[in-house]
């Protein structure tokens, strides 16, 4: 099943590279709803109890490299290729409106994406990992380059190389531990881990860099975030629903499932700094958040600040703070797509993303103004919003981690409703002016992308515990390794 | 007979040839000049393998020295073609004129 | 006495050899060249080379240098014609080349340790024994030397022909 | 050996068809010949044959390096047929074609000093001819002229370095040399060690690895594309194969005199060349440079293990040359096209030629080791040997360098996607040309998933 | 059969239930319809409270109903459940019943609005919050609803969003209750963390085993939650700003209701304040801080609103007072008092502001009783009930505050003292200035000037009535009473009765202080009469206040100025820093220097290639001689 998720996007592309359809843009829509079955009939039937993954297969490739294509899902895979296969139909359906050149092109690009995007999370081998890692990273770089907007050669050529370089250390850090494996060389996950847990505690710190520096890149956390502002800002708005919505999610899937469990001793050592720096971000993407003059600049940095909050959250290895940040996850994805859908609604049809020339729209267009207001209560998590489950959860751990530290993280749902609120005010509200008069409300299609999201931040938001439970095993399992530690410690 | 010559002299006589050799085509900017330079480099190998040969009694340096003349001539026939493609072209041999294709 | 004879040969070759690179006529360097020929033709005799000493005039002396010769004379070169490199460059050439013998000679320490120091018997310079040689152990080489100049000519020809064609 | 003779009879047959005018088919016979050399090759593999007297050997290593070889030589001839067709000569360039790759071959399964340097010098004579095969214009003339004073230059060096180990071992065969060696470990004459060095030098002359690749660049912008494209894939691959055989089988016991050297060498090649290649503004330059650049990646898996890297070097290789041959098809169309390879020309490829500009991206990628094109394994392989040995600061100095590398490499790549169209007109292309583009394309995919079969071939 | 539980299920579905269908058909029903289904479910979830009142008077000490697992992860669950006790029923009979009295008087006073349903719609989504806030089973619900008020408020304060400043003290009132949120959150999260559970039923029970000082820590953060909802110092600047929004909002959200949602959440975790002291001074200290300040203010404002407003603030802080002195009961029963006459004060307000067509500057107003005749009444009886006049419904409830102040600390009594005598003061200025003396508004306005429809007019009389005989819920012992709300509520603060030291007055006692606290009343009744009435003073206008005093009270003590000054300013002062200085000139830069590092070299390497062979063999000898060099060195 897995591979069929896999490899049928990649199918579907090639094709549309091939045939150029005319109708491309309906076929990507079709395939991509077709992975969205499928994907929820595996939830459906899937055992959360039962640890390893399942629905996959594991065959020897290049077994002189120790590579095997060794894919499956455990309840962490899922859920976020579950996220991956909802998003793209809505992405897809969400560009309608757009004409853009080579549609074939750009559609075969972002099932191509998705096909990555699946292997990343559903990879159990860490040069297979690695490789759809990197794989996932081409099509955004040309979906970028070839239809972003003012400036993007320099920009995107920088996210390339920024985002490469990061995965290469993540590459070192992997070799290192292959090196290490025992008996015949392999990259087989449980080989890994065992390799990471066997290594003497100032190695592991190295390791930790080396792959935290690469997830970290790729969410991004400050320090490390400069490449994504400037990319979602110049990226066709697609490409920056991709980013943000998923491919973001890759670092911090990959914390959890790569990181966290190989070098416990190094997360141990390195842990509190990371929180730190992650905590910093939050603050930091928050408060340029406030000063930004362009929409789609502030969401991206609002971005910034939610994901630290989920790394953070994540580091804190507690069960809760993965928890929350799986479903955080979910939720991020989910409001952040919407977001950005309705900044590229409302500069599609004003020609602008400049804040300070907006204003009025809610008199025009009551219906975009009243689903913002409920994605925007999402994003600053409002109870009863998916929002809300995840970031409690996040900061519940942070704050049991360290109190300074949670209190302080606590502060982005204040600055986040500064910032949000903010935003609502000098786009929705206010007398209609110059630029926004004669602003038209939700189109149909633009309707059938937003209602789902909104629908999906409530309904998570109200009952969350499905999801919750789906991860909560394979989480605990891997959490294990600390609650020995800390055992042994005693 | 030549046993009152040590193998060292033969040694240090084609080393110096050879560094002669080294010398016109770093002191030189006549192609044919250093080309021959060049010749001399071969030729101060050659009397070393002659050397090494009859000092380890043993024929294959010999015949290896046969396979270098032959190599020289080859070089020699078409190295000085190219040298006349060259004059044809540029109007000159000087091998510091040449310098179109840099950076 | 055969002492002697080296002596005065490696002198003549040195002087010759440097005469090549430092007189300004080519045509006096092909000369210079030639006799610095002789004189390692001399030294294949001391070393009971006696077959490879003749090949050697025939090819070098004979063919080579005299193919030397006519090409400059076809591109007509003489003292005005020759162009000279910077002083500077030259001290720096000669320092570079000092500094290779010296690296050299210094590298080319240990003959003592050689296999074996006094060759026994005196005839393998002769063409019996090099034909031995070359047409069992070599045979392949010796072989493949003929695809070599058939490259070459090839080559050369190309090369040197004007092509109707384009012109 | 077979396939040795067979390219040799190939190589005289097209000087004879000049004689009985025979050119229509000309190439389509070479190229069957070539796979009919791959066939024989293809039959006796796996067996380990001596052949007159020791003088070549034919292993595993050289048949696959022999397969390379003639593989890539195929892919030449298919992409150069139509340099051919505007140029006279056409016997005379494909026989010195072929004697280069009979060179090459011998390069590769030499078993002696002697088979050695004549195969370098096969190569390189016609190669220098080659090299100046473009008579009227005057840069293929210096390119020429350049490889070829530098070329004997160093082959003096070569030939004197040979001449000291004979001197110090008293034979001209490897394997003899390689006992010798280990026989007498610590009592060998000093100078043999100068001879081994002096070879080392000569040698890496023939890989233009620095301090001793200056000829590249310029002889590569200078030679015709085609001529180009052999030499940085066919000759590259040959003289590395000649390197490692004299070196991972040969000097493998005095590894101490030159495994520092070797180091340094590998260091500066990383640097040097890919520095250099991100301010070229010719693609043919700038491809030169990355071709010298990759040496470094490969000398850096050398000196890892110069045993065990075998394998490694020749996936490089492979992935390598396919991607540059890639590169060179589009480079010399866009050239026959307009007269000059510059980064403009590739504006909005993409709008107008899309195979072309996707050849060329994935060629472009694969040389900047991006995953999953095989050019990622190769480097991939490289950095995993030189992880197990402790390298851990090269490797991270040779990521780097690869960064550079993309940022070069990308450019072009920005150029095609990003850029307008530019005034140069890329009319169809020939259809051979596109189906050798698509075959080249398959094959860079085939050399991914099945890698293991390639590393295989050497175990 | 109608099992209790599902009653209590039913009454937050029901507000529900008529915001989806209102919300859901915007401009598709109309205004009739609309408020018919408005004003009916809240009805039908007011009768439901009634019937689960009467279940819980019947003898049933709580009713638990549990929906399902809402959050739940690394062993701590949060579940999706009510609880009515004696104190949540009483609560829902406030909310229901005030809650659907204002329902009634919107549809007259929104009629024509273009946002009406968008109004009512909000009205039922904030009656569903609140509602939550007081039945959660455990703090996360009420959480949710804490929140979910608060965005109802942000929406309606900001109801009529075309004017930018009402839209600022939306975001205003919404951020200032984050910043109490986030406390109230972090106090939940020790609570989770020291109890490992959250549902009222096992915290409070094991609330005894656990350190006091973490007690204290949790009540404190807690507490934060209170300042921000119910507008206490520092956090009650947000609350006058709100009378932006629409008055029965005002009414309902910002006087009855929501910002007592503080006092209702110290009282129902009154065993763990009552086990830290530190938390309960704090308490008394910010209790009497505000009511003393918030009066103050009232005393020079001239906007009917703001005067409410501001006298809201105080009574807050005396409600706070009465908690903060362990007296849970008389919290509640001021709370409960103040819903009364509040709510029935603002409807008043916005009674004439209707009938004066949207004037609220009282300078503008006088003379209006005769145009007002019922509006006049009622707010009249509000007016006596929150100055504390027998036998009206805050003259009880007060005095029980002051009472208890006087038995446990003379100087909080005084300070309560002064406090309540000056809100007797500025709401007969109030009145005075509004109904009494000569017109001052003009002429055509005064034409206007009509007594207010019937929808809005009923529901001013019955809370008249209420805040008549609202005060009889709690009548003392001393007056004979038995004060029923005391045995009603006592199983809900029986844990913390044990940890409060109990100060009974004698009755005589009791006496003198009701006999000081009215007499004062009515003398400084008579003073502000002749003030306002005879010599018919009126307040100066905009900057002509002379007096130092005065000016500062005017302008609120400069508070907003001083919070722009010390927080807003400096933050944006540190992003605009985070965004110029680190990001662009610091990350990026470092970023994109390494990029230009690599071209310049670039630039200078390819010089070596010069081009020229004699070079290029200097290179190649020069290379030579280093490398056998290094060996010679060897040996």
């Amino acid at each position: 099943m897995t591979v069929f998720l896999i490899f049928f996007p990649l199918l579907a592309s090639l094709l549309l590279f091939l045939l150029k359809p005319v109708q491309a843009k309906v076929i990507a829509f079709i395939v991509s709803l077709i992975e969205l079955i499928v994907s929820l009939m595996i939830a459906f039937q899937f055992n959360e109890g039962q640890l390893i993954p399942q629905y996959g297969i594991d065959i020897p490739w290049i077994s002189t490299l120790g590579l095997n294509f060794a894919v499956g899902m455990d309840g962490i895979s899922l859920l976020l290729v579950l996220l991956t296969t909802l998003l793209v139909p809505l992405i897809i359906l969400s560009s309608f409106s757009h004409q853009y050149s080579k549609p074939s092109t750009f559609y075969g690009l972002i099932l191509m994406m998705q096909m990555a995007l699946i292997g990343v999370f559903s990879a159990q081998d860490g040069l297979l990992f690695y490789l759809f890692w990197e794989v996932a990273l081409i099509p955004i770089y040309f979906i970028c380059l070839i239809w972003g907007g003012e400036d993007r050669a320099r920009i995107t050529l920088k996210f390339f190389i920024y985002t490469l370089a990061g995965s290469l250390f993540m590459l070192v850090g992997l070799v290192y531990l292959y090196l290490h494996t025992s008996g015949q060389h392999t990259f087989a996950m449980q080989a890994l881990y065992e390799a990471g847990r066997a290594l003497p505690a100032h190695e592991q710190g190295l390791v930790f860099w080396a792959l935290f520096v690469a997830f970290a890149i790729k969410m991004p956390i400050f320090p490390f975030h400069t490449w994504q502002p400037d990319t979602y800002t110049v990226a066709p708005v697609q490409g920056t629903m991709l980013l943000s919505g998923i491919m973001l999610k890759m670092g911090i899937y990959g914390v959890i499932r790569w990181l966290i469990p190989v070098v416990p001793e190094g997360v141990a050592e390195w842990g509190f700094t990371a929180v730190t720096i992650s905590v910093i971000g939050i603050i930091y993407g928050s408060c340029i958040a406030i000063v930004q003059k362009d929409f789609k600049r502030l969401i991206a940095y609002s971005s910034i600040a939610h994901v630290g909050l989920i790394s953070a959250g994540t580091l804190t290895l507690s069960t809760t703070g993965v928890q929350g940040a799986m479903i955080q996850m979910l939720s991020h994805g989910i409001i952040v797509f919407g977001l950005f859908f309705i900044v590229d609604i409302v500069s599609q049809r004003t020609n602008t993303r400049m804040l300070s020339s907006l204003g009025g729209i809610r008199n025009a267009a009551p219906t975009l103004a009243t689903v913002f207001m409920i994605i925007m209560l999402g994003s600053v998590a409002l109870p009863l919003t998916s929002g809300f489950i995840g970031e409690f959860l996040l900061i519940n751990s942070i704050f049991q981690y360290q109190h300074i530290l949670g209190a302080v993280a606590g502060l982005t749902i204040i600055l986040g409703a500064v910032y949000m609120l903010r935003t609502f005010q000098k786009s929705m509200s206010g007398e209609l002016n110059a630029v926004t008069t004669g602003f038209a409300d939700l189109t149909t299609h633009e309707k059938w992308v937003l209602y789902p999201v909104v629908l999906l931040v409530i309904i998570i938001g109200i009952y969350p515990a499905p999801l919750l439970d789906l991860s909560e095993p394979a989480v605990a399992n891997l959490l294990k390794i600390y609650s020995n530690m800390s055992a042994s410690i005693k | 007979m030549i046993n009152t010559v040590p193998i060292d002299y033969y040694i240090w006589l084609s080393i110096i040839l050879f560094s002669i050799g080294v010398l016109g085509v770093l002191y030189r900017r006549n192609a044919i000049i250093v080309f021959m330079c060049i010749e001399l480099m071969l030729n101060a190998v050659n009397l070393l393998m002659v050397a090494f040969s009859s000092y380890l009694n043993d024929g294959a340096g010999q015949v290896f020295v046969f396979f270098i003349m032959a190599v020289a001539a080859a070089e020699v026939a078409v190295g000085l073609a190219i040298l006349i493609l060259m004059y044809r072209n540029a109007k000159t041999i000087d091998i510091d004129v040449l310098n179109r294709l840099k950076w | 006495m055969t002492l002697n004879a080296f002596y005065f040969l490696s002198f003549v070759a040195v002087l010759s050899a440097l005469m090549v690179v430092f007189s300004k006529n080519p045509v006096y360097s092909v000369l210079y060249l030639i006799i610095t020929f002789f004189c390692i033709a001399g030294h294949y005799i001391l070393l009971n080379a006696q077959f490879l000493a003749v090949v050697h005039v025939i090819v070098y002396a004979g063919a080579i240098m005299v193919l030397f010769l006519y090409v400059i004379m076809l591109l007509n070169l003489n003292e005005d014609s020759e162009p000279h490199k910077s002083a500077l460059l030259r001290v720096v050439a000669t320092i570079c080349a000092g500094l290779l013998v010296i690296v050299l000679i210094g590298s080319l320490k240990g003959t003592e340790q050689m296999i074996q120091q006094q060759p026994a018997d005196t005839g393998i310079g002769l063409v019996k024994n090099l034909g031995k040689v070359m047409f069992t152990d070599f045979l392949l080489p010796f072989e493949i030397t003929s695809v070599l100049l058939l490259a070459a000519m090839v080559g050369a020809i190309m090369l040197g022909k004007s092509d109707a064609v384009k012109r | 050996m077979n396939a040795l003779f067979v390219i040799c009879g190939l190589g005289i047959f097209t000087l004879v068809a000049e004689i009985i005018n025979f050119k229509k088919g000309l190439i389509s016979v070479v190229i069957m010949g070539l796979l009919a050399a791959l066939v024989t090759l293809y039959l006796d593999f796996g067996t380990i044959s001596m052949h007159f007297s020791d003088m070549l050997l034919f292993d595993r290593f050289s048949m696959s390096f022999t397969g390379l070889i003639i593989l890539i030589t195929v892919f030449w001839f298919w992409m150069a047929n139509d340099y051919f067709k505007l140029q006279p000569h056409i016997t005379d360039r494909s026989a010195l074609i072929l004697f280069t790759v009979v060179g090459a071959v011998i390069m590769t399964s030499f078993n002696n000093m002697s088979m050695l340097f004549l195969g370098i010098e096969i190569l390189s004579i016609s190669l220098y001819v080659l090299a100046g095969s473009k008579k009227d214009s005057i840069i293929s003339t210096e390119a020429a002229f350049k490889y070829f004073l530098m070329g004997s230059f160093a082959t003096g060096f070569l030939l004197m370095g040979i001449a000291l180990v004979y001197g110090a071992t008293g034979s001209f065969h490897i394997t003899k040399i390689a006992d010798f060696i280990s026989t007498h470990k610590g009592q060998l004459p000093t100078f043999f060690y100068g001879g081994v060095l002096l070879m080392l030098v000569g040698l890496v002359f023939k890989i233009s690895a620095v301090p001793f690749h200056f000829w590249a660049p310029d002889v590569y912008e200078g030679s015709p594309t085609s001529i180009t494209a052999f030499m940085s894939t066919v000759v590259k691959i040959a003289a590395i194969a000649a390197f490692y055989r004299i070196f991972a089988f040969c000097f493998q016991d005095v590894e101490g005199t030159w495994i520092n050297v070797m180091t340094v060498i590998a260091i500066l090649t990383l640097i040097v060349p890919n520095v250099t290649a991100v301010y070229q503004n010719s693609v043919k330059r700038m491809l030169a440079y990355s071709s010298v650049g990759h040496v470094g990646y490969i000398l850096l898996g050398f000196i890892s293990s110069s045993e065990a890297s075998a394998g490694t070097i020749f996936f490089y290789l492979s992935a390598y040359s396919v991607a540059s041959i890639t590169a060179f098809t589009v480079l010399h169309s866009i050239e026959s096209y307009n007269r000059t390879t510059t980064v403009d020309y590739f504006n909005g490829l993409f709008k107008k030629n899309p195979l072309m500009a996707v050849a060329m991206t994935i060629a472009l990628m694969s040389l900047a080791g991006i995953p999953p094109l095989p050019g990622f394994f190769g480097k991939y392989m490289v950095f995993a040997l030189a992880l197990h040995r402790g390298h851990t600061y090269m490797v991270i100095l040779a990521i780097i360098t690869s960064l550079i590398g993309v940022f070069y490499y990308f450019r072009i790549i920005v150029a095609m996607f990003f850029a307008e169209p530019a005034d140069s007109e890329i009319s169809e292309l020939p259809s051979s040309t596109r189906a050798l583009l698509i075959v080249l394309i398959a094959v860079s995919f085939v050399m991914t998933i099945f890698a293991d079969r390639v590393v295989g071939l050497l175990q | 059969m109608v099992t209790s539980e599902l009653i209590v299920a039913l009454i937050p579905f029901f507000p529900l239930l008529g915001f989806l269908i209102v919300a859901l058909n915007p401009g598709r029903i109309s205004e009739g319809t609309t408020s018919i289904v408005a004003c009916g479910v809240i009805f039908i979830s007011f009768v439901l409270s009634l019937i689960s009142f009467f279940t819980i008077l019947g003898g049933t000490t709580s009713i638990d109903v549990h929906f399902f697992r809402w959050i739940s992860a690394g062993g701590f669950t949060a579940s999706m459940s009510f609880l009515v006790d004696p104190l949540s029923s009483l609560m829902l009979l406030i909310i229901t019943g005030v809650g659907f009295l204002i329902h009634v008087y919107s549809v007259g006073y929104m009629h024509g609005d273009n946002g009406f349903s968008r109004f009512f719609s909000y009205l039922n989504l904030f009656i569903f919050f609140m509602l939550l806030l007081v039945m959660g089973a455990n703090y996360l619900v009420m959480f949710i609803g804490w929140e979910g008020v608060g965005l109802c408020s942000y929406l309606l304060i900001g109801f009529w969003f075309k004017n930018q400043p009402y839209n600022d003290a939306a975001n205003k009132a919404f951020i200032m209750n984050r910043i109490g949120d986030l406390g109230m959150l972090l106090g939940i999260i020790l609570i989770i963390v020291n109890f490992g559970s959250i549902q009222y039923s096992e915290v409070l029970t094991q609330a005894t085993s656990v350190d006091p000082s973490i007690i204290t820590t949790i009540t404190m953060l807690l507490f934060v939650g209170a300042m921000g909802k119910s507008a206490q110092i520092p956090l009650y600047t947000w609350l006058p700003d709100a009378m932006a929004g629409p008055t029965p909002v005002s009414a309902l959200i910002h006087a009855a209701t929501m910002v007592t949602a503080g006092v209702y959440m110290v009282a129902r975790n009154n065993i763990l304040y009552a086990m830290s002291p530190a938390t309960m001074e704090l308490i008394v200290v910010i209790g009497l801080a505000t009511a003393l300040f918030a009066a103050t203010i009232a005393l020079t404002q001239n906007d009917i609103k703001k005067v409410l407003a501001y006298s809201t603030v105080s009574q807050l802080g005396l409600m706070f007072l009465a908690l903060g002195l362990g007296s849970f009961t008389t919290g509640i029963f001021h709370m409960a008092t103040h819903a009364f006459f509040k709510a029935l004060l603002f409807l008043g307000a916005g009674s004439v502001i209707h009938g004066m067509g949207n004037e609220q500057d009282i300078r503008k107003m006088g003379g209006l009783k005769k145009y007002l005749p019922i509006t006049y009444m009622t707010f009249l009886i509000g007016v006596l009930a929150i100055s504390g006049i027998p036998p009206f419904a805050g003259f009880f409830s007060k005095d029980e505050i002051l009472a208890n102040a006087f038995a446990q600390n003379r100087i909080v009594w005084v300070i309560a003292v002064v406090a309540s005598l000056l809100t007797s003061f500025y709401m007969f200025r109030l009145l005075f200035l509004t109904f009494f003396g000569k017109e001052r508004a003009s002429h055509e306005t005064m034409h206007h000037v009509h007594e207010s429809p019937k929808s809005i007019t009923i529901p001013l009389i019955v809370l008249a009535a209420l805040s008549v005989v609202g005060g009889f819920m709690g009548v003392p012992e001393a007056l004979g009473g038995s004060h029923w709300l005391n045995g009603f509520l006592a199983p809900v603060f029986e844990p913390s009765k044990a940890l409060i030291v109990g100060h009974e007055l004698s009755h005589s006692t009791e006496y003198m202080l009701m006999g000081i606290i009215v007499g004062l009343t009515i003398l400084l009744l008579f003073i502000a009469f002749s003030r306002y009435v005879t010599k018919g003073h009126v307040p100066a206008a905009e900057g002509q206040i002379s007096n130092p005093v005065q000016n500062i009270l005017y302008h609120k003590y400069y508070i907003d100025e001083l919070y722009n000054a010390i927080i807003v300013k400096p933050l944006y002062w540190l992003s605009a820093i985070f965004d110029n200085v680190i990001e662009r000139l610091g990350i990026d830069n470092l970023v994109n220097g390494s990029g230009k590092l690599v071209v310049a070299s670039s630039r200078v390497a390819r010089r070596i290639q010069t081009g020229s062979i004699g070079y290029y063999i200097f290179a190649m000898v020069i290379g030579i001689v280093l490398i056998l060099a290094a060996v010679l060195v060897q040996g």
